[in-house]
């Protein structure tokens, strides 16, 4: 068990050391500077592919392989893995506390392979490399402690610790308006720090591990010294930031999150709606979203690939990991507005793309619109009272997982695309391109891979995500799924658009058309891992699907335990009817008679 | 069994040669071969394999299931091969998966389709072979004034070649309606990229855009129907499937079937094809998956939404206006995805979810699928670019072809689906050659090209016999003859139980006129009279072997299709009778505008019905053909070009002129201002709202952005400002006078020790009021 | 004739002289005057902790602050003093460099 | 009568219990005569200072065995007129540590130069043993003496610059506006002693409880409530809070920024300390008569005026430090804002004090943890801003533009206590603020915590461009001076800034303690 917890920090906080390392180079070694970084993202890469590559000898003598053996993450598994606490300041009963399931693994690879990719995208940057370079891994230490960290408080410090290094790689890296867009996203996202501050405090106030029953609590991982507390006779609460048990004290009968606190909303309803804010606007959604095109615009190429491929995910990750299943009840509330502002992102992004003259920030705003479906997907709750089949909810929530990670590698890409005609022509004026596919035809037939993963085309990855995205939304209001789907139309429109206007056309008007040399063979193996990716993912999903769904999965059906266990109470209660009981009841005797030919 | 259990392995192969060829193109592309020529061998090899493998896989399935006998008496009754080859993704019982679907109409269209591929391919190796050196490309005039110049692109051509071909097939085996969306999709990406092959005209360039898009739009409807069937049956799957641990779970059509009758009357007994779990014993137990909230009402929604994305797919009015521009493409991909195969993919996929449409939707089907025949013919003749008449002659055919499946001819649509392909193939190719030769898409340049390209000449008069449906009424006659006949005899049938939409069976008749026309005005205007334009005619000259040898094969099935084998009941009609399927509540009154009433298709065969409509056909098609030799054929009518040529006769021919302006006052004129009407609302109405709806959807995104900018942002900025003043208005308390901020202590402590005594008097007031 | 003195005469005196000094502090402009005023509002309060611990003004009973009070005005009036003298000192060092004793002028430092 | 033996044993007691004043005070002296013996050491009167801290340091720190508990068993030593408790205890620590380092700030920072050191360090030692005096005060006289002993020679050392004139306009603002508010206090003090009948904190405790347990306040109430809020003005002075707090801008600029560290740091511990003595010493430490209703009005009134005064001075600091141009008022703003934050846990603590006492303590350990944390991300600041003063000759912020290219060390350490500051994990100013939070949602106070989370996002602005300047901005002098890490300055700065980190990270042990010294139980 320990094992694992130490791997998962070397994987964490080797970037950090490496980082470390850095410090100590003479700045003028940049080649060396580059190299080092790339070779730390490759570890680490390599590292957290083992979780998931076929295992070595499990009887083996050598110890090392012993131990890689044992990181292996078991697929199928739905539950928490490697997953270990240790006491790190007790008086606030903090653990230091991570672990992998199926849902933050596919984002742990997507962190280091994106992270990867950036690394050797990074050579294109040529100022103060080496601050550069030591920023952008402690950057991955803080997005990879995101994923991992299953400690509320440890969540939010990971979260927080990203935010300086992402600072100043906008600020001092980036373009002509970079101070004032390296501030604004500074100031979003502590906004929505700030607001998920109030909530954890919230929720660690409410919280009781003792009401807990012991075995609920053992499955919770709680740290040694946490239980032996627990056990002790005390009149006195014993709050925690454990995830998990947070969680399964959302969901226990009589939960004291459904204390009311303010305007006679519970704690859940208010903890809910504090980190669903503070989490769409990592996503980000609509209104809270205008950090991003100047974030984007403004950064450098392989830093944009970061913010879009990974930080972004992050919201969503929030909202799956911790809103939902702490706060089942904020979440059935305010399914409405969670699905509300995922098609409002959708519609709203993809119509802001269309308008944009800029080649990024059109690339930024798709950004927001294909967020938006894994906001759709993670809010279309399609549970209705008296029908728990849940499993409409577990192909939207599963939909937008994946959306997730196809959105990783589409945007990265896309972001990659921009960078590699930007650094040659030294602009982005989308009317002022055209004909690049007859000087760059290699370098086109990538993009236009990539854009058509962004366009949801099948066989790409951004398909998947999508459509069970839009047929789970069905399920849970047909109004949304039709503007939804009518946003597949717009994306082709902008994409192909988009398209036409830079890659097709006859020849290139723009300036420095001299300059649109072929693609490098470090750019060229950029773009085509992404578009390897892109492909990859979309004939087969399971390889996501594999690792991701049972946990998901999991989520999905103790929640639907949760619906059913209040809407009963609510039923003995005789507060609320439930008229689809009688409906469904009847399909069923409808169709019940089809069953009798296989007897 | 053991021979009919090779027929999906031998479907899967056919599948993916031509997958196998595309990423074989694409990874070695130009380090194979320069200029391309050995990408083009592969590719036509892969696509010949298919076809072999396919008619391979057909024998065994007719030899298993034979034409001539009844099957749904027989001891063993047909039964559509199912399942699943990969699946995507599984969510508790619902399997988003690829797999196949077996029937004669799967089979048949794979046959045609890989068939009609391999002719193509061939013909595209003379077609673009100039691909294989460096182009000059005329259409496009760089910055400079010159013309551009770039690299030939012959493999990649046939690389999208089979790119198409293993989406076609993939389109047409599916299993799942999920499936045959993906490969939807990638169809219309395929046609994206060859309507755009030449990309560096903006014409194409734009036309693949618009074609993608009309589609998306179409597709979006297709989604919500497959949203709407999959959260009410809990599957996309036609048939029966198993999920990965085992259990097996009811199909699309059954849940319709569910749907259809009554509980009561739903008994094993009726040994429908897709739930005799008894009669099969190798069918295991099925269990019903889903919430179970199909309703006949979510089930005509669904058949609606479907039907969008076929409408769009197969040019239907009102998105039909991306294929006349599709007509960028280079001329084979037009004969193969836009003539032959994949606009057909609409037609095919309403065939193929036939049990789950009901009246309400197959009436919808039919009277669009007259709007758009009538409109499409009529437009067609006043076109002068020859792929511009066939690609409204496409979207005519189409029309008839939905027509057919919206009066419940099912075989008879579907039929003529497969006749249209090869006459339609064949015409394309035709023009291709044509237009090879003089190099112009121009009918007012060419005439006279009979001399010079003879076989050209003969294989297209075939092709326009088979499309006016030319035949011996009652006996035989060209392919296109048996199958428009179907359609019409099931129109007639139709009129004659639902009265209130007899005008459907009229408006198909004139079209038929009309088809013959101008078809043969656009015969008639290439091949025979004098040159036109001496230059283009002396520079043509008949199309290389590769190019006459598809046209000659095509032209023998034109003819040959309808037929039946001599001797044997074995025909094309027959081998799709043996897959027919029924909609949902055939010959059943449904209560809609009246009483509808889908006619079983059987009723149309009756000879009373046949005989009538094949005569009032025929004489449609005599009048169109009688027509078009007068005016252009023998040209009696057209004075204008006798008086430039014979001087002397020139009062004579103003005579003509004179009734030529009569005959134009009585019917060329109103046929013109019709077609002009119907192409000005084409244009003016339709092309204009889809125009502006872009535009408007532009508009709308440039709101939305100014939005962004001024509103969302601006309130941001707004309450950063404001935030910032406040700072500021904080400042100015800070006068850096001492006897100010001494003031302020008083201040503070006046207002406070006001604040406390509120407070602390309010306590006091609890304080006393609780004791 | 006259009412006896009770402590409420000397908390009034003392209230009198706080604000006098207050006011002193607000209105005069001279910083000796300003000192000056600081020393009434010491002095308001050493006089209530006098009437407060004055065996005089509560016959019948012990005064609340019996010693305290007078051991906390000697100790307010040596610091009393040594406030004064710091403060004076600060106000000749204010005077050296702004030339005035007029603490309006001392408005440099603001905003 | 009176038992001599014992008289003299607790007075033996009381002087070993107040050994680290003693040394202090006998540090002045030998300061004082050191001049007079070596007038030519320049180096002695540091050298002096820094022994004398750091055995006081050690004769008051923590690991001279535990620490009795305030207001349960702290021990009273001379009679009663101050007690030896954690409280005091830690705060003492806290106010020798940071001299301890103030000494070795002043010797590098070269400010006063060796002439005027022994005077400068004598006024400072003086301050020192003043508050040493505040945080360990039970008796009003003694708080009272203690503030001025810290207050007065703050005058003088806002003044000491002799050249500046904004000096001496500093200084006089200090003196006037400290008088005067001291005469309130004291004003204050007087009547609530008489109304109270005493000055001892644990007797007017008692005394206040009797008062409150009758439920008749007996017209008192207004009287009570007045002096209370004179007191409270005196105390609000020295911690500037709002609207009390305008000497603070103008006094930080115009006095060298060494003077600045001292007022801005270890002054606010004391006045906060004195504070919490104060106002949980007149309720008894919740420990009398704990569930009386006749508290719910005192109470209220404490947790309305301590919470309506943090946050305006919380909102207050943060915004006007919006526009400002000259660093060392930007974080004299920044101190006020801090000061709001740290007067937080004490109402925190006063509305909690009569539900749960232990949380109470718990609410002071937070704010005990805090003013560590604070401690050296303010000096960290300081000194800073101090390097970059001696070598630019300016404290304008638009001067320091593009330090990051000569001084990335420097930068980098700014950079870590502005952004600690802010109050961003993993730096210990997180690990303060999101102590003090969780006091606030554990007392109830929930308006509380959402401004002062407000105030968290508004304070972001100003310290950024701080660091927007240093680093994303072009220089504009040329050549652009030049602080090294690898100097004396540097290591001084670099030893500031660790625990910075340290304590951002590992902050348990540190908060284990505070809590001991608050006496929350475990």
């Amino acid at each position: 068990m320990v094992a694992g917890l130490v791997f998962l920090s070397i994987v964490v906080f080797l970037p950090a050391f490496g980082a470390l390392v850095l410090m100590f180079f003479p700045s003028h070694a940049e080649r060396a500077i580059r190299r080092t970084t790339l070779g730390v993202t490759l570890v680490v890469f390599l590292l957290t592919l083992r979780l998931v590559l076929p295992g070595l000898h499990a009887a083996s003598q050598n110890p090392l392989e012993q131990v890689l053996h044992d990181v292996r993450f078991a697929a199928g598994e739905p539950g928490y893995q490697h997953a270990y606490a240790v006491p790190w300041i007790s008086s606030f009963h903090i653990d230091y506390f991570l672990g992998v399931d199926g849902i933050s693994l596919p984002l742990v690879l997507l962190t280091s392979f994106l992270s990867v990719l950036a690394a050797a995208a990074s050579w294109s940057v040529t100022k103060h490399v080496k601050a550069y370079s030591i920023l952008f891994l402690l950057l991955e230490t803080g997005m990879l402690g995101v994923f991992l960290a299953l400690d509320f408080f440890l969540f939010y410090v990971f979260w927080e610790v990203m935010l300086l290094p992402m600072y100043f790689l906008i600020g001092v890296w980036g373009g002509p308006r970079r101070e004032y867009a390296a501030i604004k996203f500074f100031l979003f996202t502590l906004v929505g720090s700030v607001l998920m501050l109030i909530a954890i405090l919230l929720l660690y106030f409410a919280s009781d591990v003792r009401q807990l029953p012991e075995n609920a609590r053992r499955e919770s991982f709680l740290s040694q010294e946490v239980m032996v507390k627990s056990l002790a006779p005390s009149e006195k609460p014993l709050h925690t930031f454990n995830l998990i048990a947070l969680a399964k004290l959302g969901q226990m009968p009589d939960s004291p999150f459904q204390e009311p606190v303010l305007g006679g909303k519970s704690v859940a309803w208010w903890a809910f709606l504090l980190l669903l804010i503070g989490f769409l606007i990592k996503v980000p959604a609509v209104p809270v979203h205008t950090w991003l095109p100047d974030a984007h615009v403004e950064a450098p190429t392989p830093i944009s690939m970061i913010l879009a491929g990974i930080l972004l995910k992050m919201g969503g990750y929030g909202i799956i990991r911790i809103c939902y299943p702490i706060c089942p009840q904020g979440g059935y509330e305010l399914a409405w507005f969670v699905c509300l502002l995922g098609i409002v992102s959708m519609v709203y992004g993809a119509l802001a793309a269309m308008a944009q003259q800029d080649f990024k920030r059109l690339v930024a705003y798709s950004s927001v619109s294909h967020m938006g479906y894994v906001v759709l997907g993670l809010g279309a709750w399609s549970l209705m009272p008296g029908l728990y089949d849940p499993q409409y909810w577990k192909m939207g929530m599963n939909g937008a997982m994946f959306q997730m990670i196809a959105h990783g590698i589409s945007s990265a890409g896309m972001f990659f695309v921009v960078g590699v005609l930007y650094d040659r022509v030294h602009h982005r004026d989308l009317n002022q391109f055209g004909g690049i596919f007859g000087r760059m035809p290699v370098y086109t037939a990538l993009s236009i891979v990539i854009f058509f993963a962004a366009l949801g085309l099948p066989g790409l990855c951004g398909f998947v995500g999508e459509i069970l995205v839009i047929f789970a939304a069905f399920s849970y209001s047909r109004a949304l799924a039709v503007i939804g789907a009518s946003v597949m139309v717009l994306t082709a429109g902008y994409i192909l658009w988009t398209i036409r206007r830079v890659y097709l056309g006859a020849e290139y008007r723009g300036p420095h058309a001299e300059a649109l040399s072929p693609l490098t063979t470090r750019e060229f193996l950029i773009a085509a891992t992404l578009s390897v990716a892109a492909v990859v993912f979309g004939v087969y999903p399971q390889a996501i699907f594999r690792y991701m769904a049972p946990s998901v999965n999991r989520t999905i059906d103790e929640l639907a335990e949760w619906m059913k266990r209040e809407a009963n109470l609510h039923a003995a209660s005789g507060h609320i009817s439930h008229p689809s009981d009688l409906e469904s009841g009847q399909t069923e005797d409808l169709l019940s008679h089809r069953d009798a030919p296989s007897q | 069994m053991s021979s009919l259990s090779l027929v999906p392995q031998l479907l899967l192969i056919a599948w993916m040669l031509p997958l196998a060829s595309f990423v074989f193109i694409f990874l070695t592309g130009s380090f194979l071969d320069r200029r391309g020529r050995a990408s083009g061998f592969i590719a036509t090899a892969a696509i010949a394999g298919s076809f072999l493998l396919s008619v391979v896989a057909a024998a065994l399935w007719f030899g298993y299931y034979p034409l001539d006998s009844n099957h749904q008496a027989s001891s063993h009754p047909i039964r559509p091969l199912s399942g699943d080859w990969y699946t995507l993704a599984e969510f508790g019982s619902i399997k988003l998966a690829l797999g196949y679907y077996i029937d004669a109409l799967t089979l048949a269209m794979y046959v045609m389709v890989s068939f009609i591929a391999t002719l193509i391919h061939i013909y595209s190796f003379g077609y673009m072979h100039e691909e294989l050196h460096e182009v000059n490309d005329p259409q496009v005039i760089l910055g400079d004034g010159t013309t551009l110049r770039r690299p030939g692109r012959f493999a990649r051509f046939f690389q999208y070649l089979s790119l198409f071909g293993f989406s076609m097939l993939g389109l047409v085996i599916a299993n799942n309606l999920l499936m045959t969306f993906v490969f939807w999709e990638l169809v219309g990406i395929c046609s994206y990229f060859l309507i755009g092959f030449y990309v560096e005209r903006s014409s194409a360039t734009s036309a693949g855009n618009k074609a993608f898009i009309v589609n998306r739009v179409g597709d979006f409807g297709m989604v919500l129907g497959l949203a709407a069937l999959l959260t009410s049956c809990g599957t996309l799957h036609f048939d029966h499937y198993q999920t990965t641990n085992g259990a097996h779970y009811a199909g699309l059509f059954f849940y319709a079937k569910a749907i259809q009758h009554p509980a009561s009357e739903l008994e094993p007994a009726e040994g429908s094809r897709s739930e005799d779990s008894q009669s099969n014993p190798e069918t295991p137990p099925v269990t019903l998956s889903g919430p179970k909230g199909l309703t006949y009402g979510l089930l005509v929604l669904a058949g609606l939404a479907l039907l969008c994305g076929c409408l769009g797919k197969s040019a239907q009015f009102p998105l039909h206006v991306w294929l006349p521009d599709a007509m960028e493409g280079p001329t084979p991909v037009s004969a193969l995805i836009h003539a032959a195969t994949m606009v057909a993919a609409g037609v095919y996929l309403v065939g193929r979810i036939y049990p789950l449409l009901t009246p309400e939707v197959l009436i919808v089907v039919a009277v669009i699928g007259t709007i758009t025949l009538f409109m499409a013919a009529t437009i067609a003749l006043t076109a002068t670019d020859i792929k511009k008449v066939l690609a409204y002659s496409t979207i005519s055919q189409l029309g008839y072809m939905m027509l057919g499946l919206g009066t419940g001819g099912w075989v008879a649509g579907l039929f003529h689906l497969f006749t249209h392909a090869f006459f339609k193939a064949l015409l394309f190719l035709g023009s291709g050659s044509v237009i090879h030769a003089c190099g112009t898409n121009e009918m007012p340049q060419m005439g006279g090209l009979l001399r010079k390209m003879p076989w050209t000449a003969i294989t297209m008069l075939i092709g326009c016999l088979a499309i006016a449906g030319a035949g011996i009424p009652l006996w035989a006659g060209f392919s296109g003859y048996h199958s428009k006949d179907a359609i019409l005899a099931q129109v007639y049938l139709f009129h004659t139980t639902n009265r209130f939409l007899g005008w459907i069976y009229y408006l198909a008749l004139v079209s038929a006129a009309l088809t013959a026309f101008y078809m043969f005005r656009l015969w008639f205007l290439t091949f025979i009279g004098q040159p036109r334009n001496e230059h283009i005619f002396g520079h043509a000259h008949e199309s290389p072997k590769s190019m006459t040898v598809p046209l000659v094969v095509l032209a023998f099935f034109a003819v040959v299709a309808g037929w039946s084998v001599p001797g044997t009941h074995w025909s094309l009609s027959a081998l799709l009778e043996q897959a027919r399927v029924t909609p949902l509540l055939e010959n059943s009154q449904v209560p809609l505008f009246g009483n509808v009433v889908i006619p079983h298709e059987h009723e149309s065969h009756e000879a009373q019905i046949h005989q009538l409509v094949s005569l009032e056909a025929f004489t449609a098609g005599i009048l169109g053909f009688a027509i078009a030799v007068v005016f252009y054929g023998a040209r009696w009518l057209d004075p204008a070009k006798v008086c430039q040529r014979f001087f002397g006769l020139y009062r004579f021919l103003l005579n003509k002129w004179y009734f030529d302006e009569l005959y134009s006052r009585l019917f060329v004129r109103p046929v013109t201002w019709v077609a002009s009407v119907a192409a000005w609302i084409d244009r003016a109405v339709i092309d204009w709202t889809v125009d502006h709806a872009a535009v408007a959807v532009r508009s709308l995104a440039h709101l939305d952005d100014w939005l962004d900018r001024i509103l969302v942002d601006g309130a941001v900025n707004r309450l950063a400002a404001a935030i910032y003043g406040m700072g500021e208005w904080f400042r100015q308390w800070q006068t850096g006078r001492i006897r100010n901020y001494i003031l302020w202590i008083v201040v503070g402590l006046v207002s406070l020790f006001i604040l406390g005594s509120i407070y602390f008097g309010l306590g006091m007031h609890l304080v006393v009021g609780a004791s | 004739m006259f009412s006896p003195i009770t402590p409420a005469h000397y908390l009034f005196v003392g209230i009198v002289l706080f604000v006098t000094g207050m006011i002193c502090l607000l209105t005069k402009r001279n910083i000796i005057a300003i000192l000056i005023g600081v020393e009434l509002i010491l002095n308001a309060a050493n006089i209530n902790f006098i009437a407060f611990s004055s065996p005089v003004l509560f016959p019948k009973r012990v005064p609340p602050l019996v010693l305290d009070g007078q051991i906390f005005v000697l100790f307010v009036m040596i610091l009393a003093a040594a406030e004064a003298a710091v403060a004076l000192a600060i106000a000749l060092h204010f005077y050296s460099r702004f030339g005035t004793v007029d603490v309006d002028q001392g408005d440099e430092l603001k905003g | 009568m009176i038992d001599l033996h014992r008289t003299l044993d607790h007075l033996s007691f009381s002087l070993s219990a107040w050994g680290p004043e003693l040394v202090l005070c006998a540090g002045i002296v030998v300061l004082l005569l050191s001049r007079m013996v070596f007038p030519l050491g320049r180096y002695l009167p540091f050298v002096i200072s820094l022994i004398v801290c750091c055995l006081a340091l050690f004769l008051a720190g923590p690991w001279n065995g535990t620490w009795p508990i305030v207001g349960e068993n702290s021990v009273p030593i001379f009679s009663g007129l101050l007690a030896w408790d954690g409280l005091g205890a830690f705060l003492k620590t806290l106010i020798l540590g940071f001299s301890a380092l103030f000494v070795v700030f002043l010797w590098l920072s070269g400010f006063p130069k060796p002439a005027h050191a022994t005077d400068f360090l004598v006024l400072y030692l003086g301050a020192v043993v003043g508050m040493c005096v505040m945080v360990s005060a039970e008796h009003l006289l003694l708080a009272f003496l203690g503030m001025e002993m810290a207050s007065v020679p703050s005058y003088v050392l806002a003044g000491f610059d002799r050249r500046a004139r904004q000096s001496a306009e500093a200084a006089m603002k200090f003196a006037v506006f400290g008088a005067a508010s001291a005469g309130v206090m004291l004003y204050g003090i007087s009547l609530l002693g008489g109304v109270l009948g005493t000055f001892s904190i644990p007797q007017m405790a008692d005394q206040l409880m009797l008062l409150a347990a009758s439920g008749d306040y007996h017209g008192q109430a207004v009287i009570l409530v007045l002096s209370s809020l004179m007191i409270l003005v005196g105390l609000a002075f020295k911690l500037s809070a709002v609207p009390f707090h305008f000497w603070l801008p103008d006094v930080f600029e115009g006095a060298a920024a060494e003077v600045g560290t001292f007022l801005s740091v270890v002054s606010k511990a004391a006045a906060l300390g004195l504070l919490t003595r104060l106002v949980l010493g007149l309720l008894g430490y919740g420990v009398l008569e704990a569930t009386n209703a006749g508290v719910l009005p005192i109470v209220t009134f404490l947790v309305v005026t301590l919470s309506l005064l943090s946050a305006a001075t919380c909102t207050y600091g943060n915004l006007a430090a919006y526009g400002q141009n000259n660093i060392k008022r930007l974080l004299g703003y920044s101190t006020i804002a801090h000061a709001g934050y740290m007067l937080m846990p004490i109402a925190a603590a006063v509305a909690v004090l009569f539900r749960d006492a232990s949380l109470a303590r718990w609410a002071i350990a937070t704010l005990l943890f805090y003013l560590v944390t604070y401690l050296f991300m303010n000096f960290a600041a300081f000194a800073t801003v101090t390097f970059l003063r001696n070598a630019f000759r300016s404290e304008t912020i638009a001067d320091f533009a593009g330090l990051i290219r000569t001084s990335p060390g420097v930068v980098v350490c700014m950079s870590l206590a502005l952004f600690s500051l802010v109050g961003l994990p993993p730096l210990a100013g997180f690990a303060g603020k999101f102590a003090i939070f969780s006091s606030l949602v554990f007392g109830g106070l929930w308006s509380l915590f959402v401004i002062a989370a407000i105030n968290t996002v508004l304070s972001l602005f100003y310290y950024v461009r701080i660091i927007k300047t240093m680093v994303f901005d072009v220089p504009v002098r040329d050549p652009l001076p030049q602080v090294r890490l690898a100097s004396p300055k540097g290591i001084f700065l670099a030893v500031l800034t660790v625990p910075v980190i340290v304590l951002g990270i590992l902050w348990q042990p540190v908060f284990m303690l505070a809590c001991r010294a608050a006496g929350y139980p475990w």
